[in-house]
């Protein structure tokens, strides 16, 4: 199982903060796709990931209990 | 007082001040970004501002690392306030002491645009007539 | 409150702050110069702030006027402290408001230089072995 | 009569922040001259003159009753 978190439109187009799904074994990219179909309101194309809380490529394999956080531009200050 | 900080709470900048003034200091800036009634011709009703908090602090905290090495002997307190702020609350208080005034104006202006590049916080403008969040987002809740 | 003052009393920052805030403004920025304990090397005890005051706040008063021309929609308040000033007092205190960031640090850093420039005030250094007028005078008393 | 004005290391020289003297007519390059006459332990080589809280030219002329400041340079700040 790995930790879903969403944020800002991410978090209103899938109406939820955060979830938990089963997670076997993939790469960030992999998690992005499944994002993309579960919720296709939702353009990915510019957000980024953290993995616990650090920014990560594409590339990066996720494991069992990592948080992912989908990250959309940010826009603070 | 933590110098890092995400919080709800009402940002009062004379504390920050404060917290980075020391006798090797010859310099101190502040910044504080404020919710402006009005943008691009649109009246902002209110902001509600977001973070992943943990994330947020712990990237505002980076940047102060990397401030301290680029000018040294320089102190640094920036904190995100969050929630619904009003027309003229302060989102943001960046507070830079350095022994020199360069490095102290120059080292607070790296913190906002980093903030602005890095640290997972976001902001909705609020408008008479709709909402949105800033950001080159694609999701538009109502133009489905 | 006057926005622009040469005054003997203790500065506070954030009167400063909210004097410029206003819904106009989505850019504070702050400039504090701090009585600094170390300066090349030399151990300063206190320093002593002079200034020919009422042109001095007329000039201060003149910046603020040209800021307001160089930066539009930005406010300002500037306020010098004299007397004799200790180890992190506030001897300077510049705040300035603008709708955008770039401006508000920009005029800031302006008015700081504009001060080391044309306003008549003057810093004497206390050491423990001697003083000094800063500014490269001529009269070193005890040196003749 | 005219109304000088000292300042820092120039009052400290002079042992006084004001005076006043007798002045029928003149230009501020005289009064300098007067002045470096009159406090030779002071060096007026990069003193800046304020007539009436104005800086001025060497050339301008000071009348009966003007304020005359002796500027140092400044290190406000």
């Amino acid at each position: 199982m790995i930790h879903l978190h969403y944020f800002a439109g991410l978090k209103e187009a899938a109406g939820k903060a955060s979830e938990d799904i089963q997670w076997a074994d993939g790469t960030v990219e992999d998690i992005v796709k499944w994002a993309a179909d579960t919720y296709p309101a939702f353009d990915f194309s510019a957000v980024q990931v953290a993995v616990n809380e650090e920014y990560v490529l594409e590339t990066e394999s996720v494991k069992p209990g990592d948080h992912v956080a989908f990250i959309p531009p940010v826009s603070g200050g | 007082m933590k110098p890092f900080e995400v919080t709800t709470e009402p940002l009062e900048p004379a504390r920050y001040i404060e917290y980075v003034t020391h006798p090797g200091a010859g310099a101190v800036t502040l910044f504080a970004g404020t919710v402006r009634e009005w943008t691009n011709g649109k009246r902002t009703m209110y902001l509600e501002y977001e973070a992943y908090v943990p994330m947020a602090e712990k990237k505002l905290a980076e940047i102060g690392v990397e401030i301290k090495q680029k000018w040294p002997g320089s102190r640094v307190a920036i904190v995100h306030r969050i929630g619904a702020l009003s027309i003229s609350d302060i989102a943001v208080v960046i507070a830079v002491s350095s022994p020199h005034r360069k490095a102290a104006y120059e080292a607070n202006e790296y913190a906002i645009e980093q903030i602005k590049k890095v640290v997972p916080i976001w902001k909705k403008e609020m408008w008479e007539d709709g909402e949105e969040w800033i950001g080159d987002q694609s999701y538009k809740p109502g133009s489905e």
